[in-house]
């Protein structure tokens, strides 16, 4: 079943949901390599994002997308308000006019995603940033998505491969953001921006097995 | 957690309620987006001096705003660097018809966001140069990395090129100084305690009795190395020593000395650390001829200091020495 | 113990020379007996001022001295009164002609010495008047006891009487000033820890996670009770409301109000209780016409604040803006 | 045996000694119920009041006890320099000119010494200070000294009875010096400065029964 525009609100408000379940934990993550603000940062973005949208009507998937992204790149600051804003507004454009998302749709949206975020934040693979979830994740869903599958696999592959490219973040020593300025110390610790990344597609892949 | 605060989630904004009381005479405080603009607004004809970052560094860079100083300042939430949308209002604020110079920190954030703004602010029609500030040494710089992290020079490049702007300087002048003071600036930090950032409630990182972080930046972050506690002579020699190599600083160069505390520093440890760097700096025969001592560039009530060096070149002695009149730094006026 | 210092015993030298090498242009530290004195020395045919007490409470005294402030101060070790020696040395140093102010803070320590001072000082032709300082309303003051500390209303005390010496006042009218503004300044203060003194190496006192002390001086010392941590606008009432009672401050009256820190209190916190304190003074119908913001009265690395409320009457505004040029507070030069 | 020269000076060695050892334990009840210097104080000006001796040819107790009385109020500062000072310099003034000391002369030592005390900080009995060590220790002395007892006696009186008023103070609420500041607080805690007296006056009994 595509993707529809109530099916992108509920991702945004589920999303959120997990993000403030999350808050300490992605905390905690920046703490030990950055300054302790990530879960703060994405909170307070998907906070403002809701609200925002509750006094909007959205008429596409576009819609909401570009909705969340000028309140992530207006309220969160930091480094996660830009790529997040970024990634969601490349998105909107990538499927601009759509009234619902089939699964290449999606695999667009993801990829233009994580285009803007290299083009913002030039990572290459192995940072050890967000840039290391979305990449495994882009790569398994246009895979799923060439093998015929639905949405439904097209975000389990992304969330599976998203969440394996956040693990391996662990050992590597960053060479951007904050955790960069740890030099070797960064090693030994999970990125929390790949972590958020992560949990947004497992947040998209469970809602599609809601309703599949 | 320990603070004199009333909710983590109002903290930024209560402070800079109080700052706008405290200081009615210098500053305009701006709410949603916030932002602190000198008083009276734009200087026609002036170029507009605008720096930001993430709070819990003050006094910098809202306790620098004022006459011969900085003319807008983009507060963020703690330690994160602030959004777009205020740039934007505060460029539009202090725009005198002559440009306005954005004075970044090199951390992505800043960057980033600086980046949004500058370019909405063009959109707009106001001519915008950033010139982004990394002077810690703590930090390899490389193409590959998100390179050096800027710390104590923004404070006095705020000041220089402040001086700069308020004599009349053009856009690519005062620029220019700018990247100057960052070329001629080398800064290293150390932490005696972790910080606790409001909305987490909890010390960023821990620390033995005995330990202390060399290497910190200005956000609490951990060091590049924890080591045992030294005597104050051998913390400021590991913190001075790769300062004055990395420029490299030279025999016979002028320079302004700050010794810098992280914001839970007393005075009477600062100057301790001033005498011996001073005497340091004497054996290798570089002169210093300007001084700051004090807590400016903080983390919070993290106690720990950093060691800035300056080499003096041109009219920047004449340009510290101009008036300046801000809630942290006044003199000449 | 966590410091950046060498030797818990050479910590106030060591301090002083850093002083020294930070300030040239303002000040002469003199070693043993320890004093500092304004640059220059005495000025002829002006009343000298001076003041003096236990180090740990930078500024105060010795960031304090300069031209339209403090001739001399005399550094203690830390946290214990100076010696007569000290203050008889400096007492010749800044007397012109004119006689000498001593400014007193009301410590049996510091009462009895310089007590013995201002004989000696007498004794070898030099007028002296010694005005003492206790503005501290967390003490009950009797007859019976100590009496009152003296404490924030110092810092207040110095900048007006320095302005008065400064613009030719005579002994008698500049300690007539002192004793004016002391009957007029009231304060009280808060800890959220303790500080650790550096010869004793541990800190004064333990105080828990969730804990305050309130009702502190300025010495590490505990207050009268300690509670349970209360947001900043409920510790500032608790503050506030003495203060402003004991005068009392009534509706009308002009004011200065100082916020201070304790040494180890960021700019951030001190800006939230300084915001919530005009409010409710506001609310009182009491002007906050001069405002100072900052750490200047401290007790070593101590987390707290003290607020301290001045009636200000006569030309006490005139004073309090007047010119003065010292390491901690400048402006009008 | 009447006492010499040599036995004063022996006393502030001896005093010297043991306030290092207690330098520690002086500054844990300032802490207590003042701020932490005490000990360091006493210790700083004890050693100041040898170092000066060191260079000194004193020819009579009284010498000594002036010259002790200069380091004391040169080098310590605080409530205990000028108190202390005041003391040793009423104390030298009392047995001026005297060879020896006889009991009665100590007795007029002691009673100088804290009569000086009370002029200078005009503490009274009960108020928590050192004089609630001292006057018990004089008025001792004198009885000791009229029941026809040696110096031993007198100084063994003086030092008992110092003890006795220094654990009197525990319970007591301080009226003079830092601990007043304290109130009700300053209940249950042992007075520093009538602590060192007591050391002083039992350090003195000490070096009288070693001759005996
Ligand atoms: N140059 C970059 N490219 C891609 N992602 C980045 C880059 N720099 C930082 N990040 C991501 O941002 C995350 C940190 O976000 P956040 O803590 O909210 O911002 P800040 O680092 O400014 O405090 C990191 O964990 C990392 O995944
Ligand atoms: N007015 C006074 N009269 C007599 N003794 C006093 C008086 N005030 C204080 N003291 C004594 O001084 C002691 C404290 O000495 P110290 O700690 O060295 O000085 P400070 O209190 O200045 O830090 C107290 O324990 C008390 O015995
Ligand atoms: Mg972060
Ligand atoms: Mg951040
Ligand atoms: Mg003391
Ligand atoms: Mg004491």
């Amino acid at each position: 079943m595509p993707v529809s525009t109530q099916d992108v609100l509920d991702l945004v408000r589920a999303y959120a949901g997990v993000v403030t379940e999350n808050r300490d934990y992605l905390i905690q993550l920046d703490a030990a390599i950055g300054d302790a603000d990530h879960g703060e940062n994405m909170d307070r973005g998907m906070r403002a994002a809701l609200a925002k949208l509750d006094g909007e009507t959205p008429a596409t998937p576009s819609d909401v997308l570009k909705s969340v992204a000028t309140s992530l790149i207006t309220k969160v600051g930091g480094a996660a308000g830009p790529l997040y804003g970024t990634a969601f507004l490349r998105a909107a454009t990538a499927v601009q006019g759509k009234e619902t998302l089939e699964p290449t749709d999606v695999v667009a949206a993801i990829t233009a995603a994580r285009d803007g975020i290299v083009a913002r934040g030039k990572a290459e693979p192995q940072d050890k940033t967000m840039v290391d979830a979305w990449t495994p994740a882009v790569d398994a869903a246009g895979a799923a998505a060439s093998d015929g599958g639905g949405v439904r696999a097209v975000l389990e592959a992304a969330a599976d491969a998203a969440e394996q490219g956040m693990r391996d973040t662990i050992p590597w020593v960053a060479r951007k953001g904050r955790a960069s300025y740890l030099g070797e110390r960064s090693a030994g610790h999970q990125d929390p921006g790949a972590t958020s990344t992560a949990l947004l597609l497992r947040a998209a892949a469970d809602l599609a097995g809601r309703e599949a | 957690m320990k603070k004199i605060i009333n909710d983590p989630a109002r903290v930024v904004e209560e402070a800079l309620a109080g700052m706008a009381a405290a200081h009615p005479d210098l500053i305009d405080v701006h709410f949603d987006p916030n932002y602190i603009t000198r008083k009276g607004g734009a200087v026609q004809g002036k170029v507009g001096v605008l720096s930001g970052g993430g709070s819990g560094h003050e006094p910098m860079h809202g306790g620098l705003v004022g006459r011969g100083m900085l003319d807008a300042a983009c507060p963020g939430a703690v330690f994160t660097s602030p959004t777009p949308d205020q740039m934007l209002d505060a460029t539009k604020a202090v725009d005198g018809g002559a440009g306005v110079l954005h004075i970044v920190k090199n951390y992505t954030g800043d960057v980033l966001n600086f980046e949004t703004a500058a370019e909405l602010a063009q959109a707009e029609g106001i001519q915008v140069e950033a010139v982004v500030i990394d002077d810690d040494v703590a930090v390899k710089d490389s193409l590959y990395t998100a390179g050096r992290r800027g710390v104590g020079a923004t404070v006095l490049a705020e000041k220089i090129v402040g001086a700069a702007a308020e004599r009349g300087d053009d856009l690519a002048a005062v620029a220019e100084m700018c990247r100057k003071v960052n070329a001629n600036a080398r800064s290293m930090g150390m932490a005696l305690t972790s910080c606790t950032v409001p909305h987490a409630g909890k010390p960023t990182f821990d620390l033995a009795e005995d330990e202390m972080e060399i290497g910190i930046g200005i956000h609490g972050e951990p060091g590049r190395e924890r080591m045992k506690l030294e005597p104050a002579d051998a913390v400021v020699d590991r913190l001075l020593t790769p300062v004055v190599e990395d420029l490299p600083f030279s025999s016979g160069d002028d320079t302004l000395l700050f010794v810098n505390g992280m914001g839970g520093t007393p005075l009477i440890e600062l100057y301790i650390a001033y005498g011996h760097a001073e005497k340091v700096l004497a054996e290798r025969g570089i002169n210093v001829v300007r001084r700051l001592v004090g807590n400016y560039i903080t983390s919070l009530e993290m106690q720990g200091i950093s060691v800035t060096l300056l080499k003096l070149e041109g009219d920047m002695v004449d340009l510290w020495d101009a008036p300046v009149h801000t809630p942290a730094l006044r003199w000449g006026v």
